[in-house]
């Protein structure tokens, strides 16, 4: 596995590498780390994306994100003014192509976009508008804003966005090669991630708090709590390590509100118990729950349903910000207008669940003590893995399919882990694949999926989960046989 | 093996810089059940790649699946590369969500169609129609002296 | 009080009165209750209301009911048809000419909706139509309907569309008055009211069940549980004594999630028990849940988003039907675009809720409490004041202000008693007016009151409630000052 | 009172066969906070008992809602109604769900101002808005030797 550890990046390296990033494309000449920082600095309070957090934080608020991007600049700054009076902080949706370092082809779909008259990316090129143009987007806005994408290989894209005063970044190197990419090496990504934590970290050493959000939700498809938190916890880890100090942890919603509030709540606390663990202690910890990131139903009004089972959830678990959908979500990208009525409902939702009483049960507690054994049996395994190296623990781990993502593209991944709903939506394991889950733990899943599986007369199969892949566009959580 | 026998053999991928991947295992499970024998690219396959894939495999034909948006450029040419590479008769599917935002489908049917497609489905498409079209379609474009003599039902000869 | 009382009404004086009854407009010369009883008899299964219900309930299944209607008979068929793949049971809602027996204002209405080309009028006026014209609607549609309206004096709509194959009548002599009317005493809607369920009796006698539901929200806004529960017992009681036996008791959603379950929970459990201890055992008792019943927001994303609150709360109380709002509530009788939109939003939330945990806290189990103990000290004194009575004792309670609804427009109702929400959201006393509550109870909710006017450092007053009344449409549960 | 005085005092009611109570409840309060003497009638109310009560009490202005959706019905005439009773200046405003079903607000304004309403609102207006607006037409259809002379801030009047 070459030369990857969990070690703060060498200054001089650094240097050296930055130097060739930002050879990468065109608009990389434009980098300077001077100016950034002096763009930073004159970002007012309202636009910075870790002020926006805190406070939300210390008040017991719950900020809304929608998503957001399109091919060029002036039609961005539209879209994003007018989803501004309905959202709390502001995405940049980056488009596939940069996602996948593929600027010739993303400039093609400038070009092209310019003369159809209409976005034909499926986000915003932000390296191929370089730090200028990327500067009038962020000038043009009264909110933080952050880059929001899916790259294995976000160097570049972090060099040009910070530098034009964003002030988050989305991403990890697992959370965005796993789900994102089919042939990247996972040592490669994390590699090239803690290009960009370190990144983030001289900012933060030069007094500019940037926040970085790893990406929870994976695949968005039937993922069982423990696989994303144990992600998360592992990218917070290696962002720490580089200097981080600003971190948002995120939580796709799986369905089920006892064990969704669960999750939510596992999250913040294991976090801080393997931060502290490994000697961290100066970080800011908030957390972002994603509505439903699995398929969606067409209809609009469905759509808007999950959107609002979403919003309950978030806020019952005190989220400190949502990640909102919109009722176009199975159809395409959103236009400006249904975005603003996912926002909308999203916040009515929020505002009539905000004051109401914390929600308590013994099955959020049983949630609970569940993703926490899982959470530690896996950890304890990669740490074992790596020797006491994260990194080298999760790419040994992902390897032998002790870390395990369902659904996911990647062939770093194993792809032996099959989830499927127990009788009452919750997600559990139907194979476990080579994960090293303590015996009663595999019992209880093994025992509430018979449950089901008597209640529909039908032994589990693969056509089990089929059904449940399927199930909440059909308008249903668990997918029964007909 | 639909080149040489009575089965019904496809390519199955995701085009372009696409990554989704669960509509493309449903895809591959339900086909399989449904007596279609699917050779599997996954995600982020390249036009050269499904007909490579297509020729070796002697396939019957090639489904595309563009789910991110970007199906416009990226499916662009896919017919004429086709017929470059003596694939011109290949029975050629695309389904997804294959343009960018909520269209009116009928628009994105005549697109698609005028590259070559022979069929273009929703996202939402039933997917036992789709097997019955694939079967039909196939067996249509056979060398004539196969056509229409259907050996064992499909579904029996997969697993 | 002349001489109401609750015993069922004598067979002759009912054929007498019903001999008046009819004279009451030109169409109740149309009915013949030999007919009617061919008509219910012919009903094929899957029209009848209560074999709906009660499958329902045996299943644990939650049927959906928009409301609707219009003028014309034509456009009604059309319009039901059109909601009918949508929601399980049909409405059918009068307008508000007919409620209050001005026939002659309702033909106004049609004629003027006949030459407009569309509706004039906020409902069906089922008398005009005659048994004729109702008939033609019942034949047209696939699905059980129900006459729902808001008609202190409803016994010639009761004849005229029990004997047209309607198979439910919703209301009651205090739902029915209290909210809807301003000068009709209470002693004469109850009296009237004697007459529709001594009318569904007769059915019941010849075979043949025909729902009815008293009309749980009152005026709709900030309703305490206990007030609407006891309206609902006391209608039960009086149905059940003149012969009806499918009953449907309902509860408007007041917004806090923990009392809106506790309330349909202990509604079910309470008139059990006031059921049983009458003497009544030959009864099939089910629930409905109405969705929030005050003013709406006006945008239509942030209306769905009240509706998806109802239809999870409404799912997680296991209500056995569920009344479904649209998203144009606020603003006007809805298209049936906008009445499918709530259907098919509310279908998408009760799907994916319907198989999860049951919800259970400690504060649920609290509300439990207290309205019973509520439901209980109201009770006896009604029972006290009518020597045993419910039907003196109602008139009597209402008078003394015993029982008071907030909120309503009747003079029958002293308009004491006013609520307030408590910090959190649920609906308190903030002045009781005459209603004998323990002191224990009261103090719960001077206490509760107590924490929201700390929280918002100012005193409690009816500046407070009108904030609350105006709060879901902009946007919150609690009105706060800003 | 606003006859004889510079208060400003208006009947309130909701017309006709509709029952809803709870924006009467609210106007009430938050006019008369704003300084403005309500004499209520609650809810329905017939044109002639509006005109019979403004007669009596010599009110500024009547203030109509119709909330269940016969607006239209029920408030047809209603100008002509009070020329004939004497009452042709007073200052008619009407507001609520003034017809059946959701409709572009602007033709619904110019449908009620046809029938002789000084102003239309819908049910989201602002009611501090409503107060000013009240104040200033009602100073303005004032008998000419009382207009423009206020007296004392009108807020102090009430309770
Ligand atoms: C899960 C998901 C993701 C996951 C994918 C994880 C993974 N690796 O699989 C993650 C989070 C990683 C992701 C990323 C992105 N996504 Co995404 N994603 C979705 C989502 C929510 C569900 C997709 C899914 O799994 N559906 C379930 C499967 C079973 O259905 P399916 O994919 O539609 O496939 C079925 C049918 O389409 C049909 N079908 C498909 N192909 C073919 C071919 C033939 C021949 C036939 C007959 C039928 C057929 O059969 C399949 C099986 O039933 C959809 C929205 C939705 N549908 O609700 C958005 C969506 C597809 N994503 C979208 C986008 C834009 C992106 C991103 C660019 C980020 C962004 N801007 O939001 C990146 C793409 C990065 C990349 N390089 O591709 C857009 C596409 C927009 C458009 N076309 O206008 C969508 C529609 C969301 C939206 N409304 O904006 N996404
Ligand atoms: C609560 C309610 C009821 C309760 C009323 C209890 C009571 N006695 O008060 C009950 C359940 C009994 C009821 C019954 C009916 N209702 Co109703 N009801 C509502 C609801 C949900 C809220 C009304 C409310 O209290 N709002 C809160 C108050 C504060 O707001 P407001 O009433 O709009 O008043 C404010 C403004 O309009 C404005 N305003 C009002 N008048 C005026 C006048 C002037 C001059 C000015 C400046 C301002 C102004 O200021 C007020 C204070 O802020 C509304 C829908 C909504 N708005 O969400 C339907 C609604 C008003 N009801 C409606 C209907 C049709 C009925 C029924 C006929 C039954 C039916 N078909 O559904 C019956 C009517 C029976 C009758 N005879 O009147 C319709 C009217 C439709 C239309 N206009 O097209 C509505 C809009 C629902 C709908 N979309 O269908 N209803």
């Amino acid at each position: 596995m070459t030369d990857l550890n969990n070690r703060r990046l060498d200054a001089a390296a650094f240097d050296a590498e930055r130097g060739e990033v930002l050879q990468g494309w065109a608009t990389g000449a434009g980098v300077c780390f001077a100016d950034a920082l002096r763009v930073q600095e004159a970002l007012p309070v309202e636009k910075r994306f870790a002020v926006a957090l805190a406070e939300a934080d210390a008040q017991g608020h719950t900020l809304l994100q929608p998503r957001a991007g399109v091919a060029l600049v002036r039609e961005h700054v539209a879209l994003l003014n007018g989803l501004s009076p309905y959202c709390d902080v502001l995405p940049t949706t980056i488009d596939a192509y940069t996602r996948h370092n593929r600027y010739a082809e993303a400039q093609e779909g400038i070009d092209r976009s310019r003369a159809a008259g209409t976005s034909l990316l499926n986000g915003f090129p932000a390296v191929n508008h370089g730090v200028e143009g990327c500067r009038r987007l962020v000038e043009a806005l009264e909110k933080p804003v952050q880059v929001r994408h899916g790259t294995p290989d976000a160097r570049l894209l972090a060099e040009i966005t910070l530098a034009a005063g964003f002030s988050s970044f989305e991403g990890g190197g697992i959370s965005y090669n796993i789900p994102y990419a089919k042939h990247v090496p996972l040592e490669r990504s994390i590699r090239h991630w803690q290009y960009c934590d370190r990144l983030v970290g001289r900012f933060e050493e030069a007094g500019i708090s940037i926040n970085r959000e790893p990406f929870g939700p994976l695949t968005g498809t039937l993922v069982p709590p423990f696989v994303s938190h144990v992600v998360a916890i592992l990218e917070g880890l290696l962002a720490l390590e580089q200097g981080v100090k600003c971190i948002t942890l995120g939580y796709g919603q799986a369905g089920n509100v006892a064990q969704d509030i669960a999750a939510l709540r596992s999250l913040r606390r294991l976090a801080n118990h393997y931060f502290l663990n490994a000697g961290f202690t100066d970080y800011r910890l908030t957390t972002v729950f994603h509505q439903w990131m699995g398929g969606f139903p067409e209809d609009e009004s469905q759509a808007t349903a999950v959107i609002c089972l979403g919003a309950l959830v978030a806020r019952q678990a005190r989220a400190t910000k949502i990640i909102v959908k919109t009722p176009h979500e199975a159809s395409g990208v959103p236009t400006l207008e249904a975005n603003q009525a996912g926002l909308k409902a999203t916040r009515q939702m929020v505002n009539m669940i905000s004051d109401q009483n914390r929600v308590d049960s013994p099955d959020i507690q049983m949630e609970i003590d569940v993703i926490e054994a899982e959470v530690h049996a896996v950890m304890r395994e990669i740490l074992r893995l790596g020797g006491g190296d994260v990194a080298r623990g999760a790419v040994l781990a992902f390897a032998a399919g002790v870390m395990d993502v369902p659904f996911a593209p990647a062939k770093a991944n194993l792809g032996k882990l099959t989830p499927v709903r127990d009788n009452h939506g919750a997600i559990r394991l139907f194979d476990v694949g080579n994960v090293p889950l303590p015996a009663d733990v595999l019992a209880f899943h093994r025992d509430k999926i018979a449950e089901r599986a008597r209640a529909e007369r039908r032994d589990p199969s693969f056509n089990m989960v089929v059904d449940d892949v399927r199930a909440i566009s059909a308008s249903k959580l668990v997918g029964r046989p007909a | 093996m639909s080149g040489d026998s009575q089965g019904y053999k496809v390519v199955l991928g995701v085009i372009g810089a696409d990554c989704h991947a669960v509509g493309n295992r449903i895809l591959t499970s339900v086909l399989t059940q449904g007596g279609i024998e699917v050779v599997n690219l996954g995600v982020m396959v390249s036009q050269d790649e499904f007909i490579d894939c297509a020729r070796a495999e002697q396939a019957g034909a090639i489904l595309v699946s563009s789910i991110y948006g970007h199906g416009e450029l990226d499916c662009q040419d896919f017919r004429a590369r086709c017929e470059e590479r003596g694939l011109g008769d290949i029975v050629l599917y695309v389904g997804g969500n294959l343009v960018i935002g909520k269209q009116e489908f009928a628009a994105v049917e005549a697109q698609f169609r005028d590259m070559g497609f022979d069929r273009v489905f929703r996202p939402t498409v039933d997917l036992a129609e789709v097997i019955a079209l694939l079967k039909s379609d196939i067996d249509q474009r056979r060398p004539a002296g196969l056509r229409n003599s259907r050996a064992l039902p499909a579904e029996r000869l997969s697993a």
